[in-house]
């Protein structure tokens, strides 16, 4: 099992550094083959593994070799395989096969491509580590790792000022969430005296409850930083600006929700500290339709994909903070399916369109690119939640799990978010594959992308269509370890409203996208339209002009700041100072050595002076002599 | 050879340099090469031979100077110099063989070779005379170095970086003369043996005055917040060599001596002024970041990247604790490392362009790929990643002050946040983009020479970031002890306190703060 | 009516004599020959002076030896006094003139060393040097202090350029001053105590415990006037600059030596006692004047341009530094002086001999005097041994370990802690650190500038004949490898200087 | 009461003479004045009844040391007006007026001078002389040898600065000249 | 007052000597500087002649004794300059004495 475990976590990094070593050099079609296999040999070792928890329900746990040991600090490379773990092992490496597979095509003719994978499959090794580490530390490893990966392939094209930018920015937020993560590990090491997830869950309830929160929230800052949970979502849309698969396999499938995974990992300690678990939950539940609400009139499709990520993390987190870790982790697995298919899907467009983003451009696509707007469209079913897909079991859940845990208000949000999300989801299929052939004004050629970047993307299809049917078995195998609550609306006459509500509710928005934006009236929006004009559109185009707000009130400050610091503190201040002392010298200098006129009576006035002085000082001195204790208190001061 | 292997390790550069005027001057860089290569290989001997499990200090020398007087040449290594000795050989070492094309390469080598002897000098020394010695011997070498092959400020620059280092070390030397004043009265015998000198238990108003004292002579050297404007001024005008060792080990001498002098001499006084300290500590990390963020030439970039560390450093010395102690010393080591080898990434770049200007640069990323690499792994490693040899230290450092102070530790955290902002803007200045300059077009890419200096440094960056196993057992078992020296020694309740006593197993204060 | 005096041989023991007639028998026999054979070489009377210096340290090891045994001697009607920090400084006359005379033996001629009569001079300038520090008796210091001063305006003006004659008007007529205040400050003594022999006049002062405070006070000062002319303190060093820039290199370097010793063994005669007895006045007055002369000196020279008055002012201020030794007046504090003055003449003597061999007689367009900063400018690529032999001592003056004068600074400084002078002793290095600059600024120039002009080194080293650099050699080796002879030296001194009760 | 007459007279005197010496801007009137007022002091010695200290006041300055001086006079002739470029008199005054008072203030004390012994005690019934011979030559006889050898080095100094050799200046000329001189001079001797 | 004291002596002699500073600060022609030294020199003399003769003690008069032969060979020695200094410029004006400064 253990070589199973090391196959699964090293095979990624075997490729990356195999990819590296072509870095430099142009495309080479076998790194992406290598790549993908061991990625492949990483997907079916995570699928012994998982076969083997199932059966066999244990862990496997391993310790490859110490890491740090200093004082009582002691950290191992320490891996466990355990429920929780060896399902995000699957999503990890299942999406990210696909990914690589379907990357291949993508990346055709770009002539990074070597580096490409290898970001790519270094990414994947991250991630591994994030999910399969024991201890805190080495979570925090992976942690960095995957916001080093994400800062290498969002700023992938790095000729173009907006990805670097990006990719900055992606990097610098995830900091400051690490930041708290990091203090997070600091309070659980002073306090439980380890960083083992056992031992440290084991001493918590022993805690008094206030340094229980503040480590709760802790590590909570630093989940909100890479599952891009407000006030720290502005990167994730901009991370847009990567490769489409990067999109796919690093913004929508895997890690942005290791936050998720982060929280349901510490359930125990959440469990001891329901209010945070509840201000989880609201966040979420906030997020979920703030990130909506601006999906619904922004004219890129992809960012329109990660604000629908964005809103779905925010389901997640409900579920987490409500305490229905089971179901937030059965959300995250189908998400990150029918998301990244979404999200490939939209990549085949772009491919088509030569990345053109704005759907308004396209239309019609549907009799160019079948295929494709299948996928996508069944993707959006699943998305939206519609019975029998994926959604709908997850999704569906977790809209329970609030009513049952009677958070009305949430619930509430919720449901309107899931009439948002089909709304925005069937408004972006319906511009690109319905209606009108606009793109035919920019004269753009559209094509069905590669068979076999298709066919990779068939498995997530597939389960994107029956994964809601795992749902026991799963519930079986993780319950092993996270609290099996089972949401069950007693009266089954609610039960049935509010599920058929659900349902006729989401379809009629479906229909409603579908009829506003398959109309022969849809043109490129030209900021005449009165709905343009509205305060609304305004608002949400900018997304409630947050990044403005950053760019203005944060950047901008702080840059100016450092110039004062640097031009004015550092420089006129600071050394001056130390100049100015030495130059003081040097003047006091310069002026007195006049009294070395050269002039004989005037050195003789001098010696004469000097005679005066001190006579006169005797003098003083004798007149001093009554008040000579006061002169021994001045000696003393100086010392004598 | 083992018993006085220290000596050798001293003194042989320097023998070695005096020959070094009768080699030919178009092969006297063979010549410092296998010298350097020899001193590296046998500090690497003085590892081996090393017995880690031990704490206290081994390969002992001792050799009466001015008996009548107390000063004694007495050297001995422990695992908190150990591994600062082989840094520093190191450097000489790739510093030697990388350097490039300069006027007068004789002279520079022969005081590079003085300037290694110095450096062995301080850091094995354990008599505060000899430390003192070749702590102000370290300075002339380097003069030399930044004022003959300098820029066009190198004078100012030299002679500012002597005198404000020798006037700090000269309250040092106050300082030093007092505790052998006070060993005298508590002995009747002269002494500046620091072994001697722990032996002895200051009332805390003298640990306070002294402390100071040596705190003036440390912090300039460090260079603590305000005293570091000299810094800048020397690594902007020094060549790239003289910038290398200045960063990775002079500087270093300033916190070594901190825990070698400061910590288990004035423990009371330690705590007294631990969140003074402190304070200027995060200064030095937040202040001196944000004006790096400010720069428009690279190297004063890292030139200040290396101030704020350095705050690091310090925080986590004046932690107090095994974790923070360990991860400062080791952390000395690693930013040993990063930043050296990031001076010698910008001096490649300097050699091509002969400039250091980041607006002359842009897109270099696809001009010059694998520098692009080495320097970016290099600049992950200075942001702190983890399994990159800073974070360790980093990680130590805070974890211990967090022992101390929660508060305090969340800001200095802000390291890690603006080291990022600065590192990568500077990186995306230089290497991201389109080629705008003309220049830049086909400039070559790092070739053998600098591969043989860099290699090395990002191996070592990784594997230490990977197992620093080998270097922090014996740093911290060093280190335990003088914890636990201070702890017995400590007289205040607070010191007790805030010191950990690792003979009983309460390692933890959990009231701090 | 008066009777015959008859006093036994043996009670004089004339032997303490020896050490001061040596040099004056070797004066005489210098003119004898001189008479005889006029303008031999000028080797012949190094030589001879040579000769007759090593004789003389013969005879003050023997007294050495003697003062071993049989503590203080008195001899001569009491009059002579040899103790412990006489012959310590008599050592170190001597050792410095040794090391002094062969630099008459330069490359080119000079006008003083064709002369017999120059080193007839020197012999008795050094026997009146002797005198002085062999006696605790005003009149016999006076005297003494006379006879070289007579002797030394002369030496300095026999280098016979109008710079010379200059100085030795200057410092000839100052010194006529100073010896009106000796005298006064001694009258005043002997109006208050009847005596002019220093331990008498402290016994009887400690007896009426110091009555006249008054009249103490003002021969103090009259006193201090004059010893603080020679030693150049200030406000009465104005001469020393001008004085040290006149006279030919050597001269200046002997200058900052030899005659400074023996001042301070007389300062430390004199002034030391009144401190130990409770005159806070000269205690505070001391403190102040120490300070000054420390700092105001450094100041100064860190705006000289000519290296010569640089040394010049840096030699102020190392008396300055030495004289809060006697301020401090502790066993430590005595033997740091002895110890900081030997490492310093090595010093000293080696920077200004360096000077010395760099004199040109007419000097290049781009130099404003003879050893301007500019000269040198360069050095390293044109003359490496000289500049390095010359940044060495700059280094040692600097007071940069290992070097020989860091050792010294370092004992002072203690000496200065362990005597509870703390703001003294940062004082101290602090002015160490000011000082750092001007010596760093020739080290600039030599190391750091490229040269001005021709790029032939022989400019530097156009003066330098075998003696010369074996003289310099020997300073080099000496400032170098000082450490390894401190500790006997510091021995030898602690024990002279605790048995003379210092 | 004689003495108290003698006293203030010659005081007086003396006082007048050496001011004339230091203020008048004729160097003969100087001269003269010094001259004058040296003797003068002589007649307090002899009052005090220190008679040899008289005599060698007499002879040695009023006999030697004027008339060196007057020779240097007619030798520099400064017989003419000496103009004096008045420096600021106020400082000069002031300080030497200041420096005055200081010490009149401080000496004019009267002293205590108990338990003052007389080490070298006139003896009653000797002429002055002796004593000073008997002394002089017992217990001050180093320094009265070594005024000897002081005397010398003035002579030598003397002889030496205003000798002729100083007249060409080695240190001034190049080593060249040096030896071309040397060359003239031993040809002459041939001769 | 009528009832010559030793202070009338020393009062003297200071007053004497405060005379031969003026001279020595304000003279600029070298040789009447010299004169005023003489003048310092003697006025001591006074003072010791007058203690010896109060204290009956002869020291004094021994100490006169030399400062009269120092005052002289200083003459000498000082003349000897004087007329050094006169050969080159043939002036003894102390103001011409100013090459060397700062």
């Amino acid at each position: 099992m253990e070589l199973l475990l090391y196959t699964a976590l090293f095979a990624p990094l075997v490729g990356s550094l195999f990819a590296a070593l072509f870095g430099a050099s142009p495309k080479t079609l076998v790194t992406g083959v290598v790549t993908s296999l061991l990625l492949g040999v990483s997907l079916v070792a995570s699928t012994i593994l998982l076969v083997f928890v199932i059966t066999s329900g244990q862990f496997v746990h391993v310790e490859m070799m110490t890491w740090i040991a200093a004082g009582d600090l002691y950290i191992p490379f320490g891996f466990i395989v355990d429920q929780i773990s060896v399902t995000m092992m699957m999503v990890v490496t299942l999406v990210s096969t696909v990914v690589h597979v379907y990357a291949i095509g993508y990346m055709d003719h770009d002539k990074g491509f070597n580096r490409f994978f290898s970001w790519l499959s270094a990414f994947v090794f991250s991630m591994m580590v994030l999910v399969m580490s024991d201890n805190f530390a080495g979570l925090f490893i992976g942690w960095e790792g995957v916001g080093l990966c994400s800062w290498g392939l969002i700023g992938f094209w790095y000729q173009k000022e907006s990805a670097t930018w990006a990719a900055n920015e992606a990097f610098i937020m995830n900091r400051i969430a690490d930041l708290g993560m990091l203090i997070g590990i600091f309070l659980i090491y002073w306090n439980t005296g380890t960083l083992q997830y056992h031992g440290a869950f084991a001493a918590m309830p022993a805690l008094e409850n206030a340094t229980l929160v503040w480590i709760g929230i802790f590590l909570f800052v630093g989940a909100m930083g890479k599952s891009a949970q407000f006030p720290l979502h502005t990167w994730l849309a901009d991370a847009m600006e990567g490769p489409t698969p990067v999109s796919a396999l690093i913004h929508a499938a895997t890690m942005v929700t290791a936050g998720v995974y982060l929280v349901i990992r510490s359930h125990e300690l959440y469990a001891l500290i329901p209010n945070i678990g509840l201000f989880i939950a609201s966040l979420g539940a906030f997020v979920a339709i703030f990130a909506a609400s601006m999906a619904l009139v922004n004219r890129d499709i992809k960012r329109v994909i990660a604000y629908s990520t964005l809103s779905q993390l925010g389901y997640m987190f409900v579920a987490a903070g409500l305490g229905a870790y089971w179901v937030a982790l059965f959300h995250l697995m189908a998400h990150a399916f029918f998301k990244a298919l979404l999200f490939l899907g939209a990549g085949n467009v772009m491919h088509a369109m030569d990345s053109e983003l704005d759907p308004f451009k396209m239309g019609g696509l549907g009799k160019k690119m079948k295929v494709t707007m299948i996928m996508m469209t069944l993707a959006s079913v699943a998305l939206a939640g519609i019975y029998p897909f994926a959604g709908f079991f997850s999704k569906d859940l977790i809209l329970e799990a609030a009513f049952v845990e009677q958070h009305y208000i949430i619930y509430t949000v919720l449901l309107v978010t899931a009439g948002l999300t089909a709304f925005y989801s069937f408004r972006i299929i319906a511009l690109i594959f319905h209606g009108e052939e606009r793109y035919k004004l920019f004269g753009f050629h559209p094509h069905e992308a590669y068979k076999f970047m298709l066919v990779a993307m068939s498995p997530l299809l597939l389960l994107a269509i029956i994964a809601g049917s795992f749902k026991l078995s799963y519930f079986e195998m993780v319950t092993n370890l996270l609290p099996a609550i089972e949401y069950h609306i007693h009266h089954p006459l609610t039960y049935w409203i509010i599920t058929l509500g659900t349902q006729l509710f989401v379809i009629a928005a479906i229909f409603f996208a579908y009829k506003k934006y398959m109309s022969k009236s849809v043109k490129v929006p030209d900021g005449t339209s009165a709905m343009e004009k509205s305060f609304f559109y305004k608002l949400l185009i900018n997304q409630y002009y947050i990044p403005r707000f950053y760019e203005e009130y944060l950047i901008k400050p702080y840059r100016e700041l450092s110039n004062v610091f640097w031009r004015h503190v550092d420089q006129k201040v600071v050394d001056a100072t130390v100049d100015g002392i030495a130059n003081v010298i040097y003047r006091t200098g310069e002026n007195s050595r006049e009294m070395q006129s050269g002039n004989l009576s005037t050195m003789l006035k001098w010696m004469v002076a000097g005679l005066v002085a001190l006579l006169s000082l005797a003098v003083v001195f004798g007149l001093a002599t009554r008040h000579s204790d006061e002169i021994m208190l001045i000696l003393s001061g100086l010392g004598v | 050879m083992l018993d006085n292997i220290l000596s050798i390790l001293v003194f042989f550069p320097a023998i070695a340099a005096i020959f070094g005027f009768a080699v030919a001057k178009d092969s006297i860089r063979a010549y410092g090469v296998a010298v350097a290569f020899i001193e590296f290989a046998l500090s690497l001997l003085l590892w081996f031979s090393f017995d880690s499990s031990v704490s206290g200090m081994q390969f002992m020398e001792m050799v009466p100077l001015v008996p009548s007087f107390g000063i004694n040449y007495i050297l001995g290594v422990d695992g908190i110099s150990l591994f600062i000795v082989i840094l520093a050989s190191f450097f000489t070492m790739i510093g030697i063989a990388s350097l490039g094309e300069t006027k007068n390469v004789k002279n520079m080598i022969i005081s590079l070779l003085f300037l290694q002897m110095t450096m062995a000098g301080v850091f094995v020394a354990l008599d505060a005379i000899v430390f003192y010695v070749f702590w102000e011997l370290s300075l002339v070498p380097m003069l030399y170095i930044i004022g003959a092959w300098g820029g066009p400020l190198r004078i100012y620059a030299s002679v500012k970086f002597f005198l404000y280092t020798f006037t700090g070390s000269l309250i040092m030397l106050v300082g030093m003369l007092f505790m052998a004043y006070f060993y005298y009265q508590a002995t009747g015998t002269w002494s500046f043996a620091f072994l001697e000198w722990y032996r002895l238990i200051l009332p805390e108003t003298f640990q306070l005055w002294l402390f100071a004292a040596f705190f003036i002579g440390f912090a300039i050297k460090v260079p603590m917040f305000p005293f570091h404007t000299w810094l800048p001024y020397a690594h902007g005008q020094a060549p790239t060599i003289g910038s290398v060792i200045l960063a990775a080990i002079l500087l270093k001498m300033g916190t070594y001596a901190f825990i070698r002098l400061s910590l288990p001499m004035f423990p009371d006084a330690s705590v007294f002024f631990m969140f003074p300290i402190a304070i200027i500590a995060i200064i030095m990390i937040i202040y001196t970041a944000m004006v790096a963020y400010a720069q428009e030439d690279i190297k004063q970039v890292v030139a200040y990247s290396s101030i704020s560390h350095m705050g690091v450093i310090i925080l986590g010395t004046f932690a107090l604790n095994v974790e923070g102690i360990t991860g400062s010393v080791f952390l000395m080591i690693a930013h040993g490392v990063v930043s050296g080898a990031l001076f010698l990434l910008v001096g490649v770049i300097y050699d091509r362009r002969h400039t250091k200007m980041m607006a002359e640069f842009g897109g270099l990323a696809s001009v010059m790929p694998r520098y692009a690499t080495i320097f970016g792994i290099m600049l992950m490693a200075s942001v702190g990643l983890p399994l990159t040899i800073n974070f360790v230290g980093e990680f130590l450092s805070l974890l211990g002050f967090y022992q101390q102070s929660h508060i305090l530790t969340l800001l200095a955290g802000i390291a890690i946040i603006v080291g990022a902002i600065y590192m990568l803007a500077a990186y995306k200045k230089m290497f991201f983009g389109e080629v705008t300059n003309e220049e830049n077009r086909n400039l070559p890419d790092v070739n053998k020479r600098e591969l043989v200096a860099l290699v090395p440094l990002v191996l070592i960056t990784v594997w230490l970031g990977v197992y620093p196993k080998p270097l922090l057992e014996p740093i911290s078992n060093s280190v335990k002890s003088v914890v636990q020296l201070m702890h017995d020694k400590a007289i205040s309740e607070e010191a007790k306190k805030r010191i950990p006593n690792l003979m009983d197993g309460v390692t933890r204060v959990k009231e701090a703060n | 009516m008066l009777e015959p005096v008859n006093v036994s041989l043996e009670s004089l023991n004339l032997m303490t004599l020896a050490p001061m007639l040596i040099p004056i028998i070797g004066a005489l026999l210098i003119l004898i020959i001189d008479i005889f054979k006029s303008d031999l070489d000028k080797t012949l009377y190094v030589m001879i002076s040579i000769i007759f210096l090593l004789m003389d340290l013969g005879a003050i090891a023997q007294t050495a030896g003697i003062f071993n045994e049989s503590g203080t001697i008195m001899g001569v009607f009491d009059v002579m006094l040899i103790d412990g920090i006489a012959i310590l400084a008599q050592f170190i006359i001597v050792g410095a003139s040794l090391l002094f005379i062969p630099l008459a033996l330069t490359h080119s001629r000079f006008h003083e060393f064709s002369y017999s009569e120059f080193f007839a001079l020197f012999l008795f300038m050094l026997g009146g040097f002797q005198f002085m520090v062999a006696t605790d008796n005003l009149i016999l210091i006076f005297v003494g202090l006379e006879t070289s001063s007579l002797a030394l305006y002369t030496l300095i003006a026999m280098h016979n350029r109008d710079k010379a004659f200059e100085a030795a008007v200057k410092y000839f007529t100052m010194g006529a001053l100073a010896a009106g205040f000796f005298s006064f400050g001694a009258m005043v003594f002997y109006a208050l105590t009847g005596s002019v022999e220093i331990n008498q006049i402290a016994t009887v002062l400690t007896e009426n415990g110091f009555a006249d405070m008054g009249f103490v006070l003002v021969g103090t000062t009259f006193l201090l006037g004059a010893i603080g002319f020679k030693l150049s303190l200030v406000p009465f060093h104005t001469w020393a600059p001008d004085v040290y820039e006149g006279s030919s290199a050597a001269t200046a370097g002997f200058m900052s030596i030899v005659p400074k010793i023996a001042l301070f063994v007389v300062a430390m005669r004199l002034f030391e006692f009144l401190i130990h007895s409770g005159v806070v006045w000269l205690e505070i007055i001391l403190y102040i004047i120490v300070v000054v002369t420390m700092t105001a000196a450094n100041i100064w020279a860190l705006v000289q341009d000519d290296v010569k008055r640089m040394l010049a002012y840096s030699s102020i201020s190392h008396a300055g530094f030495v004289m809060a030794a006697v301020l401090i007046g502790t066993t430590q504090s005595n033997s740091a002086l002895f110890l900081y003055w030997i490492l310093f003449s090595f010093t000293n003597l080696g920077a200004f001999s360096m000077l010395w061999i760099s004199r040109q007689k007419h000097l290049p367009l781009h130099q404003s005097s003879d050893h301007s900063y500019n000269k040198f400018a360069g050095m390293v690529q044109t003359a490496p041994v000289a500049a390095t032999i010359m940044g060495l001592f700059m280094l040692s003056l600097a007071g940069l370990p290992p070097f020989a004068l860091f050792w010294g600074k370092l004992y002072m400084i203690s000496s200065a802690v362990s005597g509870g002078y703390t703001v003294l002793a940062l004082i101290m290095a602090l002015n160490s650190a000011i000082a750092g600059y001007y010596y760093l600024k020739l080290i600039v120039f030599m190391f750091m500038r490229e040269p001005i002009i021709n790029k032939d080194g022989h400019v530097f080293v156009s003066n330098a004949t075998h003696p010369l650099r074996t003289i310099i050699g020997f300073a080099a080796v000496g400032t170098i490898f000082a450490f390894v002879a401190i500790n006997p030296i510091l021995e030898f001194i602690t024990a002279l200087v605790f048995k003379s009760g210092y | 009461m004689f003495e108290a007459i003698a006293f203030y007279l010659f005081s007086f005197l003396t006082i007048a003479m050496f001011y004339i010496t230091v203020t008048t801007s004729q160097a003969l009137y100087a001269l003269s004045a010094l001259a004058a007022g040296m003797i003068f002091i002589s007649a307090f010695f002899f009052i005090l009844g220190a008679d040899f200290l008289g005599a060698v006041q007499i002879v040695v300055y009023s006999g030697a040391v004027m008339a060196l001086y007057a020779f240097g006079m007619m030798f520099f002739d400064t017989t003419r007006d000496v103009k004096e470029k008045k420096g600021n008199k106020y400082l000069i005054t002031g300080l030497a007026t200041l420096a005055a008072i200081l010490v009149v203030v401080i000496v004019s004390a009267p002293l205590i001078g108990e338990n003052i012994s007389a080490y070298y005690p006139m003896t009653e019934g000797a002429g002055n002389t002796q004593e000073i011979g008997m002394v002089l030559f017992t217990k001050y006889l180093v320094p009265f040898e070594l005024a000897a050898v002081m005397l010398l080095v003035a002579m030598i100094s003397g002889i030496v600065l205003a000798g002729k050799k100083m007249d060409l200046s080695l240190t001034l000329m190049s080593d060249r000249e040096i030896i071309e001189m040397r060359e003239e001079k031993n040809k002459k001797v041939l001769l | 007052m009528m009832e010559i004291g030793l202070n009338h002596y020393l009062v003297l002699s200071t007053i004497l000597f405060s005379i031969g500073l003026v001279g020595v600060m304000r003279r600029k022609n070298l040789l009447m500087l010299f004169f005023a030294t003489e003048i310092l020199l003697n006025s001591v003399n006074i003072s010791f002649a007058a203690i010896s003769h109060f204290y009956g003690d002869l020291t004094g008069q021994m100490f006169a004794f030399f400062v009269i032969a120092i005052a002289a060979s200083e003459v000498a020695v000082g003349l000897g300059l004087l007329i050094v200094w006169h050969k080159r410029h043939n002036a003894i004006d102390l103001d011409l004495m100013s090459t060397m400064k700062g």
